[in-house]
């Protein structure tokens, strides 16, 4: 018995010890490459202090690796195949059906639109060249002669037409809303179900080549909505009976397209096989037959993307989380470029707007100021990620002129005083009251997520130096956006990706979709401002208006604004030609077909 | 003669036998198959017969432990099975029971004395302050020691054991114990000293046995009138003496014949019975030993004999007695 | 006795270690087994009758130990027998039936299978023989339709079938001996006289020595030629069955045959021992009967009595047979 | 026996019936929807647009209405439409449930020959120090929750040793046939395959200890013994097999464990398993697809039950089912 | 092949009766479970776990959930024992603190498991028939449905029932052991059938003993083995799924801390290779948590169950 004793302890000892062997050992193997490389020891050793020390400039932009040879001998051998991490596609290949943004990736590499978005978020022709009549209101698109689907046959007038329709099906599912592009006779042919209208009379087929189609009213967003993808109606809509979309289902798998590359094989939750497209109709800048034969999507995960990159898996990975540790690896790896760019998008804490406490102005400054933001973003991303004062990310034209923004640092005396201001007054207690009410707000957590893990903590522990009875509760997504429905909540923290236009419609306008069912926020100033950008085509006026509005919105705070963070592509030195090429309108599928493998 | 204290007419009782897609009931085992007598007060009955002859279910039956299926037991002119629940339990102090097995019989988690003592509580035949008076008499009586109380099972040997299921009986001051073969666990020379004790308290308190028994030796002596079972019938009922002196049905002259008497010099001539004892649930027809009777003949495979009387209340079941 | 001993028990002690201590089951149990006879040993439950047959079949538990003494059986002592010299023993030339028919056939295997099994591992038989041999078996042991039977599993049998299939496995290599282990406690009256009558004739026919272990006299008044009585791990009283039940010397035997009810005589009152069969933990030093003995002398209480033959070989272990005890 | 069957499967309707309706209000009733969950925080989308597609979904019926609608088309053998994958539900399964079946399969395999072999030894040296270290080792592979065993296995072997993959079902990239694929795939399978047999080896193992020393306990054990037998005869025929009788339950109720996915291990190891499937069609509030497969996997383990008995009465000769 | 001699079954003995101490089946056990060395190292260690959880935080010079933002990650030091987390919270405290969730949410979990198991149990066991067929095809039913879409709903569900966040906790033991009763139920009834095949059940009806008697004085403390043994194990699993549910978002909630929070927030590659101070100390408290609970709950089980011993 004694003996198994000391064996019990023995073995619990060099478990303990084992296991803190490899985490020290792995230190070193974990970054094989150092000492071949002198540069990419400095962040390894120095890191310590570098990930305490409070970066003043994140290293935005692409970067490129200090050692291009040390690539792993397992990617060297892949001389014409590219392999691409990411989160797995779900296998809904068609652009009316698709959900996720993996699943759109595997879309922009087959397919391809009447226009596209550029660089600077502005479309621009693709597929199709267009005018816009003179009341705004009929968009004639010219399909380019030469273009042609990846079976050879040509793009058609008929299969805008088809790609149009199929939205507007009465029993359409996807997540697309056509409805928002107010097409002339659109909705009666939603709306009739029996199958009796077959045609939509604001889209007219003017010959083989040419469309047009007629809106309702004058939208900025019209043209970003009216440039779809064009789909083949003679392999998708084979047999297409108004009404029944099965048919188009059956092929999520098999999509046909006109774009660079076609679909070869899809394992599900492992890969999406792509070729060049044989047929491939144009060779222009940017435009170009894929110089690398084979692209294959590979299904990856956050825990372990980095090391597949490092072990030579994979020549790329879409999306590796910003952070001090990673880029250290990243660069202790020293073979791997990186492209780094400033999120479209931003972190925000929803306001219910029901509750009177939030609707009074004074307060929510004062959760602003009250709030440690910079730690908690510092805590989320090691200090790379920008603490925000406005709802709008600096990637896009709509971002304010920043001269006369106000500065919400944290600075509790400050909020004290907005709050005393508010008519909220310390208690006995350690808490604030107005007319007996006591200051009680209740924040609605989405779990799992990494910014609530180090948001919580330094929120509960400011807004309870402030007075505030500060209760948190984390549950899952769909729990936290019933509450919010609900309007059971009084603070959530979310985040926003925004599109290539900064309109803030949804978020802020009294109508928008977000506003209307989360934060209930009504400002006829911001309702006014809001309209007024829409209606104008004119990109310089509505700049300014857009910095009117923000600059109104930063004052307002009618929501509590976070962060910006950063997204990073990383790329094995090996591929070249995506450098200049990825914005954050513009993900690394545009330049894949001009990226050649650098040969060993 | 005494006046009845417990009356047994044409009791059976049935078990089920399913099967099916819809387990209908497909047959029965008939383990007790319309049997009657009657027990005077202070007398004792045993029934006899071997496994499967059904004795264990009619002591069972008596108590209403197992539900009856047709017949009637009266107990001082109450028929049992028609009682409610609560009337039921309110009579059960006067009818007990001791068990075979001396080891499943007690709670092994409970303290003997809280055993014997528990009814008393729950009928209300004692408070709290004199429950252990009581139980330690009955300990005591049973040949057991008051100090006992606070013992547990696991420490008592067999025959203690036995003392101890005897003592819970007891104590509840019964008139009427079924002791279903109490001593057929035991050592030996443990087995006298619970008969003994058995035939003792039967004196003092004027307690009525139906004692149930597959060993005719300890059968002989206690009983005033022994029943033979076989296949849940009676075949043959009698006085002791005139049992064990005049056996009429086979079956029964087998049974004395087969027992070993520890007499080496005895050279007996045996009657050994051919086969097994049949399933109670598909019992031959007829007369239901005929399979195993060196003395069948073709009526015994068609007729089903009736217990009669022999004379001086000596009941045999077979065509041929007499 | 002009032949000589099969199986001959020199002072066994065989210990059990359980968590209340040690337990003496057998200490110093001597006697002899001759070829052909049937030797019974008999005693109430902790007596150590059964594990002086374990001893001798080294089947006992793992925390069980002979800690002395040896078992001569056919010229070899078979505590010093290897492993696999062991098992040659067993099955082959000792055949063992066991108590409860109920439990001791495997329930998966068919009753052919497992009469089978000794035969082809001992006798070399091919499978086909080895069935062959099963049936004649079956047959042998009074169970009609051998064919049938010897592919049904045990639970299909009655009892009493049963043990008849243990018997036709304990004979199956022809043994020189076979030990029974309370053959007939479990099973009913009439089925007891059917399977002691075989026992008895089998016997005969194969001219088999039997150790019976039994706590029934009457079984033992039946098929016994020698007996042998235990109480609390030590043999108290051994001799020729007639001797022993005529003139029982040591007063447990007598006590006893006094206590059993007998068919036919109709006593007013049992007589009893008093008192509990000891345990075999903490047993005493002096005679293990002296507390509950009628005759009890101050020497009894002092010492262990040593073992007193008189002239028919009848062996006693009493201090009343010792020279002048009894006036 | 085949009735049995049929009995069987008739009375377990109810069951399947009873655990539909619990699935049902189980993830109806949990907060949000898909429509929340896919577009909830989509700024464009319109209340509008969401009212439509849970129109078109049919959401915004009652839940009778909702339930019915459900259970009708799934007794015309129609599991709908998974909303995620746009596409039957049945495809779903079909896609992804056989990459979990060979993980699970695999230990499965792996933790009965371990468990037997660990359960053997300890068996026959009960309390040795081998028994101890087994019974130790046991203890520390079950005690680490399932995540943190796999990340680090996942570190030590794929990162810092890199003997086996970083996870995924196959290499990339480079085109396997035949053998090699299947080579390929194992080399892959390694990691889960060793985690999830860690963790669950400890269960089984003491189930399979503690039969083991039930059964060589058994008279026919001793029997056996007793007959001369090697002693891996009897081990192995004699009592490996009844010991292995009560762990037919337990080896039926583990099939639906093949086809149910481990959801946090195929994460972990980015096993292309139905696991992680259902664990994101939770989050998503695919309820086709979840409470089609749910329903799936509760119909296996009411078959895995049925089929336990079955193989039961079929391992068992006592045991027979009518 | 035990063979044992008889009359140990019954250790009384005239001499031993005599003697004073009661010699209860509890106190036999507990001697027993005091001869396994095993064990007691087990119990010792878990005692341990307790105090340093629940005491330790009192001889921490660390406040509760002081956070130093810029402090964060710092390896052991003299300061910080075992270094701090992403929040600079000293992770000695940390431990601490999650140890009294963890060893929480496994008793009282555990404590569910064994009130609604032990009632439907007993009930289905006791009265048969109509009852017992209801219970278990429910226990049936809960039991062919897997067990983590039922927890992540389950949890959903409660949560929207306006329960105090910050007793969440108690919400998630709650959930663990709605869902983890069946096994047990099912052990109590087929241990409540074969105990009323024993004759002493049958002796209470004849002694015409009250159904609640026969419950709570008979059945029931004859069931309390089974209960302890499977509710010690049910402690270790409890603690683990609970880690797991901590790994899918679906745990406790920050900055309360459990051992398995702990674990999951440190999942990550980089945080395995270069910070083990992070994921180390959780891990080795669960691993000897949870192997002293089994090693005491199978230590028990031979206590309690002689049959299981020699």
């Amino acid at each position: 018995m004694k003996k198994s004793l000391y064996i019990l302890f023995s073995l619990l000892l060099v478990l303990t010890l084992a296991l803190a062997g490899c985490g020290q050992k792995s230190d070193n193997t974990s970054q094989p490459q150092t000492d071949t490389n002198n540069q990419a020891q400095s962040p390894n050793d120095n890191n310590q202090e570098e990930a305490n020390a409070p970066e003043d400039t994140a290293p935005e932009g692409y970067v490129r690796a200090t050692n291009p040879d040390a690539v792993p001998a397992a990617a060297k051998a892949r001389t014409d195949t590219i392999i691409i991490g990411m989160h797995e596609p779900k296998g809904v290949f068609t652009p009316w059906f698709y959900s996720t943004a993996y699943d759109n990736y595997v879309l922009s590499m087959v397919f391809e639109a009447l226009g596209r978005v550029d660089k600077d978020g502005t479309t621009i022709p693709d597929l199709a060249t267009w005018e816009i009549s003179d009341d705004g209101k009929t968009y004639t698109f010219h399909i380019d002669p030469n273009a042609k689907f990846s079976d050879g046959t040509p793009v058609t007038a008929e299969d805008v037409e088809f790609s149009y329709l199929v939205y507007l099906d009465p029993n359409y599912d996807g997540r697309a809303d056509m409805s928002v592009a107010q097409i002339v006779g659109a909705d009666e042919y939603t709306a009739d179900k029996e199958g009796k209208i077959t045609k939509v009379d604001g889209i007219k087929i003017i010959d083989e080549k040419t469309i047009a189609v007629t809106v309702k009213d004058v939208n900025a967003l019209t043209l970003e909505y009216l440039t779809i993808a064009v789909l083949p109606k003679h392999y998708y809509g084979k047999d297409f009976k108004k009404g029944d979309l099965e048919p188009i289902k059956k092929l999520n798998e098999k999509p046909l397209g006109s774009g660079p590359y076609v679909l070869k094989k899809f394992v599900p939750a492992q890969e999406v096989v792509f070729e060049a497209n044989p047929n491939y109709w144009r060779d222009t800048s940017p435009r170009v037959k894929p110089k690398v034969q084979n692209v294959i999507f590979k299904a990856t995960t956050d825990e372990t993307n980095l090391q597949l990159l490092q072990t030579g898996e994979t020549d790329f990975e879409e999306g590796i989380s910003v952070n001090r540790d990673n880029l250290d690896q990243i660069d202790a790896m020293g073979f791997l470029d990186r492209s780094m760019l400033l999120n479209n998008g931003y972190g925000y804490i929803a306001l219910n707007h029901q509750n009177p406490i939030l609707q009074d102005v004074k307060v929510r400054q004062a959760l602003m100021y009250g709030l440690d933001r910079e730690s908690a973003v510092y805590a989320y991303s090691q200090g790379l990620a920008n603490v925000i004062d406005v709802p709008m990310t600096k990637v896009s034209w709509g971002y304010p002129d920043e001269a006369g923004l106000i500065n919400y640092n944290y600075d509790h005396d400050k909020a004290a005083q907005l709050l005393d201001e508010a008519g909220w007054k310390m208690g006995d207690d350690g808490y604030r009251y107005k007319d007996g009410q006591k200051l009680k707000l209740y924040f609605t957590a989405s779990s799992p997520n990494p910014v609530n893990d180090a948001l919580l903590p330094i929120a509960k522990e400011n807004y309870k130096a402030l007075g505030i009875e500060f209760t948190a509760e984390q549950m899952e997504f769909n729990a936290m956006i019933d509450k919010m429905e609900k309007g059971e909540y009084d603070m959530a923290f979310l985040a926003v990706g925004l599109g290539t236009d900064p309109d803030p419609y949804g978020l802020f306008h009294s109508n928008g979709g977000t506003n209307k069912e989360f934060f209930r926020y009504s400002d006829p100033k911001v309702d006014e401002l809001i309209d007024k950008g829409l209606k104008e085509l004119d990109r310089d006026k509505r700049k300014e208006i857009y910095n009117e509005l923000f600059h109104y919105l930063n004052e307002q705070v009618p929501i509590l604004y976070m962060y910006q963070r950063y997204n990073m592509n990383v790329i094995s030195s090996r591929l070249e030609g995506f450098e200049g090429e990825i914005t954050p309108f513009y993900d690394f599928t545009n330049a894949l077909p001009g990226v050649t493998i650098r040969q060993f | 003669m005494n006046e009845t204290l417990l009356e047994v007419s044409h009791l059976k009782t049935y078990f089920p036998i399913r099967a099916g897609l819809f387990r209908r009931v497909v047959g029965h085992v008939k383990a007790v198959d319309d049997i009657s007598f009657v027990l005077p007060k202070g007398r004792t009955l045993s029934v006899v017969g071997e496994s499967g002859s059904g004795k264990t279910t009619v002591g069972r039956t008596i108590l209403r432990l197992t539900d009856i299926t047709d017949g009637e037991v009266k107990f001082k002119g109450v028929n049992i099975h028609k009682l409610k629940k609560h009337e039921l339990r309110k009579l059960r102090p006067k009818m007990q029971m001791v068990f075979q097995d001396p080891y499943s019989s007690l709670n092994p988690r409970m303290k003997v004395g809280t055993a014997i003592g528990e009814a008393l509580l729950e009928h209300g035949l004692a408070t709290k302050q004199d429950v252990r008076e009581k139980v330690e008499g009955a300990l005591v009586k049973s040949g057991l020691e008051a100090v006992h109380y606070d013992r547990y099972p696991h420490e008592f040997s067999g025959g203690q054991r036995q003392r101890v299921g005897i003592a819970r009986a007891l104590v509840l001051n019964p008139e009427f114990m079924i002791l279903d073969e109490p001593v057929s666990a035991l050592d030996v020379s443990i087995q006298a000293q619970i008969l003994n004790l058995l035939v003792d308290l039967r004196e003092q308190m004027g307690l009525t046995y139906l004692f149930i028994s597959h060993d005719l030796s300890v059968v002989e002596y206690i009983s005033d009138d022994v029943a033979v079972m076989y296949l849940g019938t009676i075949v043959e009922h009698a006085g002791r003496d005139e049992l064990f002196d005049h056996p009429l049905h086979p079956y029964t002259q087998a049974l004395l014949s087969a027992a070993p008497i520890p007499d080496p010099t005895l050279k007996r001539e045996r009657i050994i019975l051919k086969g097994d004892i049949p399933s109670p649930a598909n019992p031959p027809r007829g007369c239901r030993f005929h399979t195993r009777c060196p003395y069948a003949e073709a009526r015994c495979r068609e007729e089903v004999p009736q217990l009669r009387d022999m004379g001086g209340g000596h009941l045999v079941a077979c065509h041929f007695a007499g | 006795m002009s032949q000589k001993a099969l199986v001959e028990f020199k002072d066994l002690h065989t210990e059990f270690y359980t968590e209340a201590g040690v337990v003496k089951a057998v200490s110093g149990v001597s006697f002899q087994i001759r070829p052909g006879e049937t030797v019974c040993v008999v005693g109430e439950s902790g007596s150590g009758k059964s594990v002086t047959a374990l001893s001798l079949m080294r089947l006992l538990a793992n925390n069980a130990k002979i800690v002395k003494g040896e078992i001569i059986f056919d010229g070899r002592d078979v505590l010093k027998l290897k492993p696999h010299e062991m098992r040659r023993l067993r099955g082959n030339e000792i055949g063992m039936i066991f108590q409860e028919p109920m439990t001791s056939l495997n329930p998966v295997l068919t009753v052919g299978e497992q009469i089978m099994e000794p035969i082809i591992e001992h006798r070399m038989f091919s499978k086909r023989e080895a069935r062959k041999y099963a049936i004649e078996l079956i047959e042998m042991v009074g169970i009609p339709r051998a064919h049938e039977i010897v592919d049904a599993y045990p639970h299909e049998l009655s009892g009493g079938m049963r043990q008849r299939i243990m018997i036709a496995i304990a004979l199956s290599c022809e043994p020189k001996l076979i030990i029974a282990d309370e053959p007939t406690t479990a099973l009913d009256v009439t089925i007891q006289a059917q399977i002691l009558d075989l026992l008895r004739k089998l016997k005969s026919e194969k001219n088999v020595a039997l150790m019976l272990i039994t706590h029934d006299l009457g079984v033992v008044a039946e098929m016994a030629d020698y007996v042998v009585v235990m109480y609390g791990g030590r043999v108290v009283e051994e001799g020729k069955v007639m001797e022993v039940f005529k003139n029982p010397r040591h007063p447990y035997t007598e006590g006893l045959l006094k206590a059993k009810p007998i068919i036919g005589e109709r006593k007013e009152r049992l007589y009893t021992i008093p008192g509990q069969v000891p345990s075999p933990l903490n047993l005493p030093l002096y005679c293990h009967f002296a507390d509950r003995c009628p005759y009890v002398m101050p020497v009894c209480k002092e010492q262990y009595p040593d073992t007193f033959i008189d002239a028919d070989g009848h062996k006693v272990a009493c201090w009343l047979h010792a020279e002048g005890a009894r006036a | 026996m085949t009735q049995y069957i049929i009995r069987r499967l008739i009375e377990s309707i109810p069951t399947i019936i009873g655990a539909s309706i619990i699935i049902f209000l189980v993830f109806t009733m949990a907060p949000g929807d898909f429509i929340s969950a896919q577009f909830g925080m989509d700024s464009k989308m319109t209340q509008e647009k969401k009212e439509e597609l849970r129109e078109l979904y049919g959401l915004n019926k009652p839940l009778p209405e909702r339930y019915a609608i459900w259970m009708g088309e799934i007794v015309k053998g129609n599991f709908g439409e998974s909303y995620l994958y746009k596409k039957p539900v049945t495809d779903v399964i079909n896609t992804f449930v056989w990459n979990s079946f060979i993980l699970s399969a695999t230990v499965l395999v792996l933790q009965w020959m371990a468990a037997a072999l660990v359960g053997i030894v300890a068996a026959i040296k009960q309390y040795t120090l081998y028994d101890q270290l087994v019974t130790l080792f046991v203890f520390l592979a079950m005690s680490l929750p399932s995540f943190f065993l796999g990340l680090l296995l996942l570190k030590l072997f794929a990162v810092d040793y890199r003997i086996f993959p970083l996870g995924g079902m196959s290499s990339t990239g480079i085109p396997h046939e035949g053998w090699a694929y299947i080579k390929d795939v194992m080399w892959h399978m390694a990691l889960p395959v060793i985690t999830l047999t860690m963790l669950s080896i400890g269960g089984l193992t003491r189930y399979f200890r503690t039969s083991m020393l039930e059964v060589i306990r058994q008279d026919y054990v001793r029997t056996a013994y007793a007959k001369g037998l090697k002693d891996h005869v009897v081990i192995f025929k004699h009592a490996l097999r009844n010991a292995l009788l009560p762990l037919i339950t337990l080896f039926a109720l583990e099939l639906p464990g093949l086809f149910s996915g481990a959801i946090i291990t195929e994460r972990i190891f980015n096993w292309p398993g139905i696991g992680k499937v259902t664990l994101d069609a939770i989050f998503q509030r695919d309820y086709p697809l979840v409470m089609g497969f749910t329903l799936f996997i509760s119909v296996l383990t009411i078959l895995g039950n049925i089929l336990a008995d079955v193989l039961y009465g079929v391992a068992d000769p006592r045991v027979r089912h009518r | 092949m035990t063979v044992q001699p008889e009359a140990l079954k019954s250790s009384g003995q005239n001499s031993k009766m005599r003697s004073k101490k009661v010699d209860s089946p509890w106190r036999s056990a507990f001697r027993r479970l005091l001869k396994n060395k095993f064990a007691i190292t087990a119990f010792i260690v878990l005692i341990f776990m307790f105090l340093f959880s629940f005491v330790g935080p009192y001889f921490s010079p660390y406040k509760d959930a002081k956070i130093s933002v810029r402090d964060q990650y710092k390896p052991p030091s003299a300061e910080h024992w075992l270094g701090t987390d992403q929040l600079g919270r000293d992770v000695v405290l940390r431990l601490m603190e999650a140890g009294q969730i963890s060893l929480l949410v496994g008793l009282a979990a555990t404590g569910i498991i064994v009130l609604i198991g032990v009632t439907v149990g007993l009930l289905a066991g006791f009265y048969g028939g109509w009852i017992d067929t209801i219970l278990m095809r429910f226990a049936d039913i809960m039991y062919a449905i897997p067990t983590l879409p039922l927890l992540i709903t389950f949890g959903a569900i409660l949560s929207d029932l306006k329960f105090p966040p910050d007793q969440r906790i108690y919400l998630i033991m709650f959930v663990i052991g709605v869902i983890s009763w069946m096994g047990l139920s099912r052990l109590v009834r087929s241990q409540i059938l074969s105990l009323k095949e024993q004759e002493f059940m049958l002796a209470t009806e004849a002694l015409g003993l009250s159904d609640r008697r026969k419950i709570f004085s008979h059945l029931l403390p004859n069931v309390v083995p089974i209960i302890i043994v499977s509710g010690t194990l049910g402690v270790a699993g409890a603690i683990l799924l609970e880690s797991s549910l901590s790994f899918l978002g679906l745990g406790v909630i920050p900055p309360t801390p459990s051992w398995g929070q702990m674990l999951s927030s440190a999942n990550n590659m980089i945080d395995f290779a270069k910070r083990p101070w992070l994921w180390i100390p959780p891990g080795v408290a669960i691993l000897i948590t949870v192997v002293s609970i089994n090693v005491i709950g199978d230590g028990l089980r031979d206590a309690l169950d002689p049959k299981m011993k020699r």
